[in-house]
This record gives C-alpha cells, structure tokens and sequence, in this order.
C-alpha cells in the first residue's frame, strides 16, 4: 500500500500529461488536462509553503531557545519572517498597512530593503567573475588554453578600445567573431548540449513514470 | 617568493579591490577612452535625424528596473535628441513592474529641461495587459486600448492624441527594451503596419538583431551601454552611459590584464619549480 | 523490479479506454479537424522509439546482460568528496537547484541527494541541505530520511538535515553564502537547475576552501562552474548521475537507451545535412517542424 | 527631500555597504543583513503564495458562483496530505502528493524536451553545406553541423572514448572550451552593468545628496 499507491499515481499522472499534449484542449477533455493538472501541481506547492515556514521557524526556534552560537541573528530571522508575512495575510480592508497594495507594509518592506538587498548581490557578480576569471584561465592544459584564449578574445571584442585593435589586425576580424564564435561555435555547443541534456531529461522523466527510479520513496 | 610567484597566489581581495577602483574611477575621473561609431548606432541616429519638425515618435520603455544601468541611458539619449528636435513623444510600455513610472519620471525630467509641456509635446499612456493585443490594437485605435493617459486623464483632453489615432499618424517608433517584446514590435508592428521601427536593446540580445538590420526590418540598433554610449557620442553630450562605457572598457582590460598575469605567474612558478627538482 | 507489475497493463488498459471513449464521441460529430493533433505525429514517433529503447535496454539489464558505461569523472569524485569530508569531519553542503520540483532537473537533483545521504549516512558524515521551495524541502527530507532509515542511521538522521531557507534567489544565495563561510564544509555539491547564482555560489565555496562538484543542464551557467568548481557535470551528465552513482545494472537500460537514440540523431541529422545540401531535402526538413 | 526619502535613501546605502563587506570577509553587520534578508523573502512567499495560489488559484475559482471548478478539492486534499509529514508517523501519506507532483512532471518533460527541443535543434542543424548565399555561409554551416554532433558524441556514454570516437569527442571537447570561454567574456559586460548600477547610487544618489 505505501509503495503501491504513490508507484501508480505517479505512473498515471506522468502517463495522463504525456498523452494530452498530443489532444486538442477544444475537442477532449484530455487535451485539457495538462494546464488543469499543472495548475493542481501549483496548489500542492502551495499548501507545502506551510512546511517550509513550519522549517525555517523551527530551526531558528530552536537556535534561540538553546542559545546557540549566533542565536541573535535567528532570532531577527524568526522577526523577519512574521514582519513581512502576518500584515500580509490580514485583509487590506482593517488597515492599508496590511494586504500587499502600495502603501501596505508588506510592499514597503519589499521595496526598500528585499529590493536593493537583490540588486546589490547582483552586482558581486561582477566581483567574482573577475577573480574566478583570474584564478581558472591559466594554461595547465590544451583545453585550458582554449578557453582562456576565446574568453580573452571575445572580452577585448566587446569594449571600443579592443574592438578598434582587433580591426588593426585585420578588418574583418571583429564579424568573424561574431559569426563564427559566437554564431557558429558557441551556438553549435549549446544546441548539442541542449539536446544531450533533453535526452537526459526524457530518459529520467520515462524512469519516473515506469516506478525505476524511486528515490523520492527511498527506494533506488 | 619572487614577485611573480605571489602574483601567482594573489589573495582574491585584491582583484576586489581592483575590480572596485575601475568602476569607480570613471566616476570621479572622466577617462574618456575613445568610443568608435558602429553602423548600426549610426543608421539609428540618422533615422531621427532626418525626421522633419514636429514628427511624432512613439517611445517604449518595454524594460524591467533591473537593467536599468542599461537601458536607461538609452531612453535619455533618445529623450535628448526627440525634445532637441521638436519632434512630438507618445511613450508606452508593456513592462508592469516599474514600467509607467519609470517613463513618466524620465520623460518629465528631461521635458523639464528642454521646457516641453505635457499634452501638447508629450504624453505616457502607461501599460495595458497583454502585449500581443495591445501592439495590434494600437493598428486600428490607439484611443480603443488606451481610453486614457497614465494618469487616467481621457485622451480627448490631450491635444497631441487628437492628431494621433493610430500607428499611421506615428512617424517612427523608438523600442528600448530588455526583453522579447521587440520581435513582436518588428513581426506585428513593422510587418503589418509599415511604421518603421529602430531599437535600444541589452547587450546581450544585440546580437540576434543585427540580421534585423541587415534585412532592413530595423531601422538601427543601439547594443546596450556601448550604444547609448556611442548615441551620447553622436549627440555631443556624454553623460550616464559615456562613464559607464570607460568602466566596462577598464573592468575588460583589467580582467584581460590579470589572466595574462596570473598566466606569467604559473609559468614563472613551474619554471623555479622545474630547477629545483 | 515491480511487485506490482500486473497492475501496469490493466491500468494501461484503462486509460485507453477512456481515451476512446472521450475521443470518439468529438471525431464522430467533427470530421474536419481530427482530435488528435497529427501535425505532433513525428513527436509521439521520436517518443515511441525512444521509449522502446529505454525499455528495451532495461528488460536486458534484468535478463543479467551486463551494460558497459564509461567512467564519467565528475560522478566519481562524488563520493571522493564525500569521503574527504569524513576524513576532515567536516560537514557536506549540497544544493539541490533553486528551482521548484516542477523542473525535471530538481528531480534529478533530489535523485543524487538520495545517493548521496546514503554514503554520508554510512559514515554518519554531516550533511547540509539547504533549499529554497517548500516542494523540495517535501522530496528532500524524504530521500534522506529513507537513506537513514534504510541504513539503519535513524539516530544520525534529523529532520533539519534539510531546511528551507529563504524564497528569494538572492537572499537564499546569501545565506548559503554565509553558511559556507561559517560551517566551511568540506564538500559542496551544486546539483540542478541554476541561474546568475552559479557564479556567486562556486566562487564562495571556492574562498572558503571546499571541494566542489557542480551539475546542472543549462548551457548558460557551465562556464562559470567550469571556472570555479573542481568537477562539473555537463547537460546529460547530471540526469546520468543517480544511475550511475546507484550501481545497479537496471538503472543503467535508461543511459543506454538515451546513447542509442544519440546515436539515431546524428544520423539523421547527417542525412538531413546531405539532402539539404543537394537542395532535395524540402520534404525530409518538415518531417521535423515542431508543431 | 522629505524626512522619510533621506531615511529610505540611507537604508539602501548600508544595505549596500554591508552586503559588499562580505567581499572583504564574513563579519557581524553581513550576518545580520543576511539573517534579515533570509526572514523578509521567506515572509514574502508565505504573503505571495497565499494570495496568488491558495485564494486566486484554489478558493476562488472553487467557490464562485457560476460555473466553479469544485473539482479542485482533489488537489487540495493532495495538499492537505502534504501536512502529514509533520507527524513522522503518518508521513508516508505525503508521497502520494508527492508522487502526484514528479509524475507529472515526468509526464510533461518527457514529451516537451523530446517534441520541443529535440526535434528543432535537430532540424535547425539542417544547413545546406553548399548554398548560393557564399562561402562565408557554407564554412558556418560547417562548424555548426560538425560543433553539434561532436558534443553530442562528447556524452556518449556507451564506450570508451578511444579511436574514431576519442578523436570526435575530442573534438568536441574543444568546441565546448571555444564555446564556454566565449560565453563567459561576453557575459562580463551585463554583470559590470549590475554593479555600475549600484556604484550609480551610491556616488549620485546617495553621497550627491550630501
């Protein structure tokens, strides 16, 4: 029963959306499955976000309770977390501080401290990518060179300054780039890719729907 | 330890600190690297350029907060050479989040300066769901789509939208987006209606209009900062992307210049290694 | 393999007939445009044969044919890593994508989570698993409860070994951020989806001096894990990975029906390539539009 | 500028600063910014999901009055079942949810990688090696037919790459290097933007405002 069950459902859900796809959603009640069904899957989400608040709460709870090192900070996390989500959960008609339209504080906190926390990560993007840059391009080996040399080339193609020495070298040179590296190569790679990993991805889709791989149920 | 071996293990702090100088220092320091003039910025500018007086531009702002360090620049230089010209500005967007206020707060700051007043020289409709129907019904009504402004002032109350009731009163239409908004404004708009159409586009996604270009559905093309900064060029007033492009040209050299050290380091490294062995 | 094999055919059954019976009534008064979408015929094909490969394979794994599969290095230093991370009593930090469990490469990254509780069970190593949708925290307690359970590690096991962390990519980036500088795991394994966080997770992780192994099927993130990991995973390698890393023989029908159906692909990439070429291949080049 | 824009503008100014102090090293105020951050998206969601999932996409469409979908009780009991695995006991019950979930998923995978990325890949690799558009044409048309099938040989699992098969995968191999080195130069460019966006602020915005 506990093994069963789960097997079967997931083997006629998998089975339900992979035929459908081939209905129209105007003629067979089939063809309307896959947004019904993807739109059930949303809801189970959904209801699980419950689990994830019941998660981070009793982790933290817990790190304050016993005093652990750094409770302090678990402890603005646990703040945090009911900060934001209590007034949101309220009905905007008892106040405009609560519900989530401008002016709620569910919006404000969002605004002016969520908003410029994501931009400013963001922006070490452009930290690391110079010191990952710096430490890997080394030429350790044939493969190693390549790809320290394309990445050098196409970094001096994208600035004025570099485009400019490019073009002294001979003319052409910056289209090639264009055309031929990033056109040519790089799409030829990502579309391998792409389709190996489709390939992939079918293949463990086709796993789950015939019960092979049932790791989600603890058995390999 | 020689120099070249402690390159070779440079704490990363210090590539920090270097990343950090480089795009700071364009900003206290004019560097002013030399910009060099790309086709496509330049079919862009001759594009409005050869607008006759009081044309009318529709402007869009099809662009999300966060690439603003990108496309912002490139609503400006527009701005700048629109008002410059006399020429008459409807802006749209089709970006919920941020998008009407961002157009509105732009446009009005740059209006202010060249003394235009709203109405009458320029009017933001805002944003209207569904791109697909909004782009098409602007073909037939623009009034049917927008009943009024963003500020929900009717549309019969401003005199400019008296003269425009659909893309065929509109002269040109200048796209600056971060997203696949812009084929539809080439495949519906350009394709069904004739209006020509130039774009502002991220850096990232130039690379796939240049053959719009070169089949002549674009009417132009400004690649991310480089080509707001090569339009301020053009214009003859650098500003936000002119120093943004000095930073991005020394962050490139810079990274440029430490993979070539660190390259010099590790060889130099193996070289000591291999004599003492 | 299935104790409930029976019950497949009849289940199959059934939902033919069902099919049948909600597709019949609409083709009978409709005649003009068919229910079934059959410009998606050459789809349903590719599926067919491709799933009859998969079986195909499968059914000799279970017959005793033995399946050759190279080594993939990048799977293999899983579990070095892993066994480092015993030796130094230090903790395993793994991630299993920021993507919900409606993307097939969180599944397959909750597939590798299994494998790889299992071996930090068998050492009672210290595992990390922080996780950004409530779906994933449901799957990943799972797996790694039954790891433990089934290596009977129970006392090892603690419900917090997975954790949701925060919602938001960039704020759950931070925090793991801050928990690879202050719990300095030995391992970190990146394993699904990722987005522009690739780069400031890897580059972290690389900072605070763990060994890294990185997975994931999108072309966009590879280069920055390349440059930043130790071992990286490309495109079809992290869907091989649970096989692979569980030994079985039955797992590996799917790796080889997949390399068959490659091997079928560039074949007729190549034929598609000649007939264009020769300007004969009109006909040939529609049987692949997708529709 | 009015008391609560010079507190705002602040705000995001130490937010700033002490998300960059992680770059020198992890310390007390990245810590506490972290811990906030973490706590205020994980509210976010919870404020999120519950408005734009359990009422928009469940409670409403069930309980409204012409034509209601009350047939979303059954992914709501699917829901529900996920509750139970707060009580180890009962918490086998949740699979079935779960199960519910991957099948799908599966379900909707296998079909659209094979149908919407498989089959266009393959055809757009499709190119003419001899055209009248020139020889530029034909020599691209070369290095994207040969790039996409020596990846694809790069992953074959099935044999040992030695011979005919070890030359094309090392082929690939080399494509993929070209490939990811390209990329990552041309990325540089948007990641320098995000952070001249905040040096913006900071410089303009906040210390112009001094």
């Amino acid at each position: 029963m506990r093994t069963t069950v789960p097997v079967v459902i997931a083997f006629l859900s998998g089975l339900v959306l992979a035929v459908s796809i081939f209905f129209r959603p105007d003629k067979t009640i089939i063809g309307q499955l896959e947004p019904e069904l993807l739109v059930w899957v949303t809801i189970i989400g959904g209801f699980t976000l419950f689990l994830g608040a019941v998660s981070i709460t009793r982790v933290n709870f817990n790190a304050v309770q016993r005093r652990k090192k750094g409770w302090g900070y678990s402890l603005l996390t646990l703040i945090s977390v009911f900060v934001m989500a209590l007034p949101s959960l309220l009905p905007s008609t008892w106040s405009p501080l609560f519900g989530d339209a401008e002016g709620s504080i569910y919006d404000w906190l969002f605004q002016y401290l969520d908003k410029p926390m994501m931009a400013t990560m963001f922006g070490m993007l452009a930290f690391y990518i110079a010191s990952a840059a710096y430490r890997a391009f080394r030429a350790r080996s044939a493969e190693a060179t390549i790809l320290l040399l394309t990445a050098t080339l196409v970094m001096l193609w994208r600035v004025p300054m570099g485009e400019a020495f490019l073009r002294s070298i001979h003319t052409a040179l910056p289209e090639w780039i264009n055309t031929y590296v990033m056109n040519g190569v790089n799409m030829a790679v990502q579309r391998g890719i792409i389709i190996g990993a489709a390939l992939g991805a079918a293949s463990m889709s086709l796993r789950i729907i015939l019960g092979i791989e049932r790791t989600y149920m603890g058995k390999g | 330890m020689n120099f070249w071996n402690k390159i070779d293990t440079l704490d990363r702090r210090w590539v920090y600190l270097l990343v950090a100088i480089s795009v700071i220092l364009p900003f206290i320091l004019p560097v002013k690297l030399p910009v060099y003039i790309t086709p496509e910025t330049q079919q862009l500018y001759d594009a409005v350029e050869s607008l006759p007086d009081s044309s009318i531009v529709m402007l869009t702002f099809d662009y999300y907060p966060s690439t603003i360090a990108e496309t912002e620049p490139m609503s400006r230089v527009a701005l700048h050479h629109l008002f410059r010209k006399n020429i008459r500005i409807v802006t749209v967007t089709t970006v919920p989040l941020g998008g009407p206020s961002m157009a509105e707060q732009v446009t009005r700051e740059m209006a202010e300066q060249y003394g235009k007043v709203y109405g009458v020289d320029f009017v933001n409709l805002g944003y209207k769901a569904n791109y697909v129907a909004v782009l098409k019904g602007m073909g037939s009504s623009i009034e049917a789509i927008y009943p009024t402004d963003n500020l929900s002032t009717p549309l019969s109350e401003l005199p400019l939208m008296n003269e425009v009731k659909n893309y065929d009163d509109i002269d040109f239409i200048y796209v600056v987006a971060d997203n696949g908004i812009v084929d539809y404004w080439i495949s519906i708009v350009n394709a069904l209606y004739g209006t020509p159409v130039g774009c502002g586009v991220t850096a990232v996604m130039a690379p796939k209009f240049y053959a719009f270009v070169s089949a002549g559905q674009m009417t132009g093309l400004l690649g991310g900062m480089k080509g707001a900064a090569e339009y301020e060029l053009l214009l003859g007033q650098p500003a936000r992307a002119t120093t943004g492009m000095d930073a991005q040209s020394l962050m490139h050299l810079l990274i440029i210049g430490l993979v070539l050290m660190g390259n010099i380091g590790y060889f130099a490294g193996r070289r000591q290694k291999g004599k003492k062995a | 393999m299935l104790k409930n094999s029976k019950i497949i055919p009849i289940l199959i059954t059934a939902f033919f007939l069902f099919l049948f019976l909600t597709v019949e009534p609409v083709l009978a008064r409709d005649s003009e445009e068919s229910a079934f979408r059959t410009e998606r015929i050459n789809a349903l094909v590719l599926v067919l044969v491709f799933s009859a490969a998969v079986l195909l394979y499968t059914r000799w794994a279970k017959q005793g044919k033995t399946l050759f599969v190279r080594k993939i290095p990048g799977i293999d230093a899983v579990e070095e890593a892993v066994g480092r991370a015993t030796e130094m009593g230090k903790p395993v930090l793994f991630i299993p994508g920021l993507q919900e469990l409606d993307d097939i490469e969180t599944i397959a990254a909750i597939s590798i989570l299994g494998r790889v509780a299992r071996i930090t069970a068998q050492y009672e190593t210290p595992l990390l698993v922080p996780v950004r949708y409530p779906l994933v925290l449901a799957a990943g307690q799972e797996v790694v409860e039954q790891a433990y359970t089934e290596l009977g590690k129970r006392d090892a096991y603690n419900r917090d070994i997975v954790r949701y962390v925060a919602g938001e990519q960039m704020a759950f980036t931070s925090t793991v951020n801050g928990m690879m500088m202050r719990e300095r795991p030995a391992a970190n394994i990146f394993m699904g989806a990722f987005f522009a966080e690739s780069l400031l997770l890897a580059e972290t992780g690389n900072a605070a001096g763990s060994i890294q192994i990185a997975g994931t099927a999108r072309p966009e993130q590879l280069p920055f894990f390349i440059a930043a990991c130790d071992y990286t995973l490309m495109g079809e390698e992290l869907y091989a990975a649970s096989s692979y890393l569980s030994k079985e023989p039955l797992m590996l029908g799917g790796l080889k029906g997949q390399d068959f159906i490659k091997i079928i692909i560039v074949i007729l990439i190549l034929i598609g390539v000649i007939l264009v070429s020769f300007n004969v291949g009109g006909w040939y080049y529609k049987l692949f539009e997708m529709a | 500028m009015s008391g609560m824009e010079i507190f705002v503008l602040w705000l995001e100014a130490f937010i700033t600063l002490a998300i960059f102090s992680f770059l020198y090293k992890d310390n007390p105020v990245y810590h506490m910014v972290e811990s906030v951050f973490a706590g205020l998206s994980a509210g976010y969601y919870i404020g999120l999901y519950w408005k734009s999932i359990i009422l928009q996409q469940l409670w409403e469409p069930m309980t409204r009055a012409d034509n209601p979908k009350w047939w979303l009780f059954i992914p709501g009991i699917f829901g529900l079942m996920m509750f139970t695995r707060l009580w180890p006991k009962y918490s086998w019950i949740s699979r079935i949810a779960l199960a519910f979930v991957m099948g799908s998923t599966a379900g909707v995978f296998l079909i659209t990688q094979l149908h919407g990325l498989v089959l266009p890949q393959m055809q757009k690799t499709m190119l003419p090696l001899v055209n009248s558009k020139g020889l530029e044409a034909s020599f691209l048309a070369v290095i994207v037919v040969i790039g996409v099938i020596s990846t694809l040989i790069y992953f074959y699992f099935s044999k040992e790459h030695k011979g005919f098969l070890g030359v094309t995968a090392k082929v690939g191999i080399w494509f993929i290097m070209i490939s990811f080195g390209a990329h990552f130069g041309y990325t540089v460019m948007g990641r320098v933007s995000l952070l001249i966006g905040r040096v913006q602020f900071l410089i303009e915005d906040w210390i112009g405002s001094f």
